[in-house]
């Protein structure tokens, strides 16, 4: 990255959810105009689009939101990159910013799922094959899911935790406490799509989704925008005192993809790019997990947040288990994970997410977080992993006071 | 006898069923899949690899809400390979042991409009001596 | 832009065409590893992957790339941007070494369209209706299209030519000149998807598929993948001299959005974004319209070419009428345009359009053209155009000799 | 008479059939489709105008390779206003000439199940004397 710091002068979210009478455009219109309002910007002094979506990613719903709040010839990206596309958005505007081609840089995420069921729950029908004949890379004669393993997501975040769970002695009820903790947070979260406590007997006898995970250990579908204006350390210093005083630092912005290992040929590695992504980030930053106030990481089952512990080095290397039992990852503990409720319990509108997070971690350290505010907090981690695979990392920091 | 046919390229049937794989002659990566090149070294040449049929559970889920839940199961193969497919046999996830002992069986997955039976694989517990956890 | 210059050391394309045996990761596999043999380099040198695919875009190309290739666990961004979108992963990739985060980078766009007859030329099919109701933006009880004028590409594009020609009086014949240039320079190139020539008459007597253009002045559908190798200044300096030597400049590229303008809100302007893109690159570059030895230009319907001739300045201002009658843009012109035969005759796979012609203008500024060489060549111009609205241009040099 | 209704919102039916659009209170920028700001200003509060029914053609097309070819116009509406509809009564790209003026014409395009007509507009040359090329 190029001299001068990067910083979040503007932020916003909508609340995640389901509007059936709002469009995808209309979703992310309201992030973007509330994150301009937010860095007392127009659209006028931005000079990069950076537009993430997942489900429609052909219909250049960039220059869709350009068309409904301002067409000024910048250049725009429509990025997807599975759940880590919101982050990609965020990394091309700072890219961008880094290469000195514009000074502010606007990310927008969003995604209009709708009631969809369980993320990459369901297999796509097709037309029953009459004769068998191979077809693909693999010379499959039908389909495998269910006859050579399960690949869907519910499965493959399952078996990564129980990958971690043979090898480290963890149980179920360990992995369920995860989404005892997000729920319980969620509660505070006035944007979150559920708002409602579960009694950790509630979550391990409800509905079995992919064991170890219960149908509230499963983040559900849902629509939401969240968007980020992004500024150089030189235009930073232009702006008025007040949005200066709210700018946050990116200290780290990292992103990977998964490196070749044996076992992700069959099954991804949720692993090894989130802890090169987590390992480079705290270099970039110079500073370390135990600096962290606040860390909002991607918990798209209960499964994924625990082995996250490990993979963020919040915990003792195997001790992901333990460490949910100590409470430490609750708002009050030492390193509160996911006080906006997690994905498991604030939504996951699939391109919103990657900046949802930043949002979250960005309200926190100036202070405007509320009833879920994380007192005094100064340093925060976002982390957000795509599946086929791309992981993004940022650390950020509140300003000198 | 009915025709056969594997479900997948890399299962080999006959009288000794077992799993195949490509194997980068550089480096000795394995892969499934119809390949352009290997993604560990970038080498271009393979030859292939007949697998081991024992192998250990590496890592498992139950997968719930459908009308037959099922079993699935990362199989770590002995002398090397890591495979995917549905522990057969068990459906208790307390019965499944870290480093548990499996090995390869194939079954009829579905029978076409011509009569040929597609031919899959999964793994059954095995309990012999061997098969003790390492 | 960062202090040094960016420069294209390696580049390649597949043929253009249809290929039922490869799918969308063969062709993009075989674009990338020719284009890493020629600038003698394997993954392992690649610091970023940005993968340019419109419709799958959100099937994660660029990871399903590396699966096929190589894993090493850099940055990967897939970017979508209609018939721009190979140029945005060009430019992804620029802005990265720019920002200093990889001193190599590689863009690939790729498109597996099969024969799904003329781009944007189909409606998709709907259920009937039974009883109007209004529906979005437009509150429309019934699909507009034919019912309240064209919005397909075809009638977008032959509008946008009419709307010139009646401000300056351009003939249909004089449009089909067009199409008769580059089908005939298309011949020459063992890589298009079209090798034959057409008469004028011929071109004009054809099926009208939206006036003026008829079907030899509509491109075609395919299959297809291209590839570059970016690096730094620094980067330049440590390659072997047989690559150094090869080494084009990319003395300029710029990516514009569409400005507001009254009349694109029903009909995409395809004039001002490009006079914007194309009036920045000269001035990056420090070149103008006369200093051009090649042109590929974003001919998608025989009108659009036209249309840029006046765009990117290389005719006088309602000029471009007489600029093709005077033979100017064919290859032993002093302006050649499209002599790889253009989207026309070459093909248009939409994913790597904006990366093929970077790949044509490299390989006649290297001299190694064969057949269709523009003797001499030193400095060229890339131009392409997406709708919903995206465009790129780029401005490139033949290193010293 | 059959229920009415516009085939699109913009189509304000009724004794005189016309165009209507949102008129950014702060610009004057016109847009047919419901908007969350405007894209020249980015202001956020609109009027809604009657625009003109007459214009002049500033683009055209004649769609070709379907059962029923059609010309769809752009047209310059006198006091602002771009739109694109269908030219009627017109099938000879030669017939076109710059500058042609036009009128807004209204005709049905459909019956729903209920009976209700969609009514639909496009564009008929006018030939009096206002007509002349500017
Ligand atoms: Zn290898
Ligand atoms: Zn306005």
């Amino acid at each position: 990255m190029s001299a001068g710091d990067i910083w979040i002068v503007g932020a916003s979210m909508t609340p995640f959810g389901r509007f059936a009478d709002k469009d995808l455009v209309d979703l992310a219109a309201d992030a973007t105009l509330d994150a301009l309002r937010d860095a007392d910007m127009t659209m006028a002094n931005i000079g990069i689009l950076a537009l993430g979506n997942v489900y429609e990613a052909n219909s250049h719903n960039g220059q869709r939101l350009q068309k409904q709040i301002g067409q000024t010839g910048i250049p725009v990206y429509n990025v997807v990159n599975a759940c880590a596309t919101g982050a990609s958005a965020v990394r091309i505007a700072m890219l961008a910013v880094a290469a000195g081609e514009t000074e502010v840089g606007l990310a927008v995420g969003v995604e209009k799922m709708g009631k969809m069921g369980m993320i990459g729950g369901a297999a796509a029908a097709r037309a029953e094959k009459k004769v068998y004949g191979p077809r693909g890379r693999y010379g499959a004669v039908m389909k495998s899911e269910g006859l050579l393993g399960t690949g869907l997501m519910p499965g493959v975040f399952a078996q990564a935790g129980t990958e971690y769970a043979l090898a480290n002695g963890v149980t179920a009820t360990q992995f369920a406490k995860v989404a005892q903790k997000n729920h319980a947070h969620s509660v505070l979260n006035p944007l979150a799509q559920y708002r409602k406590e579960f009694s950790l007997d509630e979550i391990v006898s409800a509905e079995m989704i992919s064991y170890p995970n219960t149908l509230p250990m499963c983040c559900p579908t849902g629509d939401g925008a969240a968007a980020v204006v992004l500024v150089s350390d030189q235009k930073l210093r232009t702006l008025d005192p007040d949005v200066r005083r709210r700018a946050v630092k990116i200290s780290a912005s990292i992103m990977t993809s998964d490196p070749w290992t044996e076992s992700d040929q069959v099954q991804p590695d949720v692993n090894t790019l989130t802890r090169m992504a987590a390992d480079a980030a705290y270099e970039t930053a110079g500073l370390g997990p135990a600096d962290l106030d606040i860390v909002e990481l991607h918990d798209c089952f209960a499964t994924a947040e625990l082995l996250h512990y490990d993979n963020l080095r919040l915990c003792e290397p195997g001790g992901a288990g333990d460490f949910i039992d100590s409470g430490r990852p609750w708002r009050d503990g030492d390193t509160p994970v996911n006080v906006s409720g997690g994905l498991l319990s604030k939504g996951h509108p699939l391109g919103a997410t990657g900046v949802a997070n930043l949002f979250e971690v960005v309200t926190h350290l100036r202070g405007e977080a509320g009833d879920r505010q994380v007192e005094g907090a100064r340093v925060g981690l976002t982390h957000v992993i795509g599946l086929a695979s791309a992981c993004a990392v940022h650390i950020l920091e509140a300003p000198a006071r | 006898m009915p025709r056969q046919i594997p479900v997948v390229e890399y299962l080999a049937l006959g009288d000794d069923p077992h799993l195949t794989s490509h194997a980068c002659r550089s480096c000795g990566a394995l892969y499934f899949d119809r390949r352009n090149a290997c993604a560990k070294c970038f080498a271009t040449d393979f030859d292939t690899t007949h697998l081991a049929n024992r192998g250990r559970v590496r890592a498992f889920t139950i997968v719930g809400r459908i009308k037959r839940p099922f079993v699935s199961v990362v199989v770590d193969l002995e002398g090397g390979g890591v495979v995917k497919a549905n522990l057969l046999g068990v459906d208790d996830p307390d019965a499944i042991t870290p480093g548990m002992p499996v090995e390869l069986a194939t079954f009829v997955a579905g029978t076409d409009d011509e009569g040929t039976e597609a031919i899959a694989f999964g793994y059954r517990p095995r309990s012999d001596r061997e098969a003790q956890p390492a």
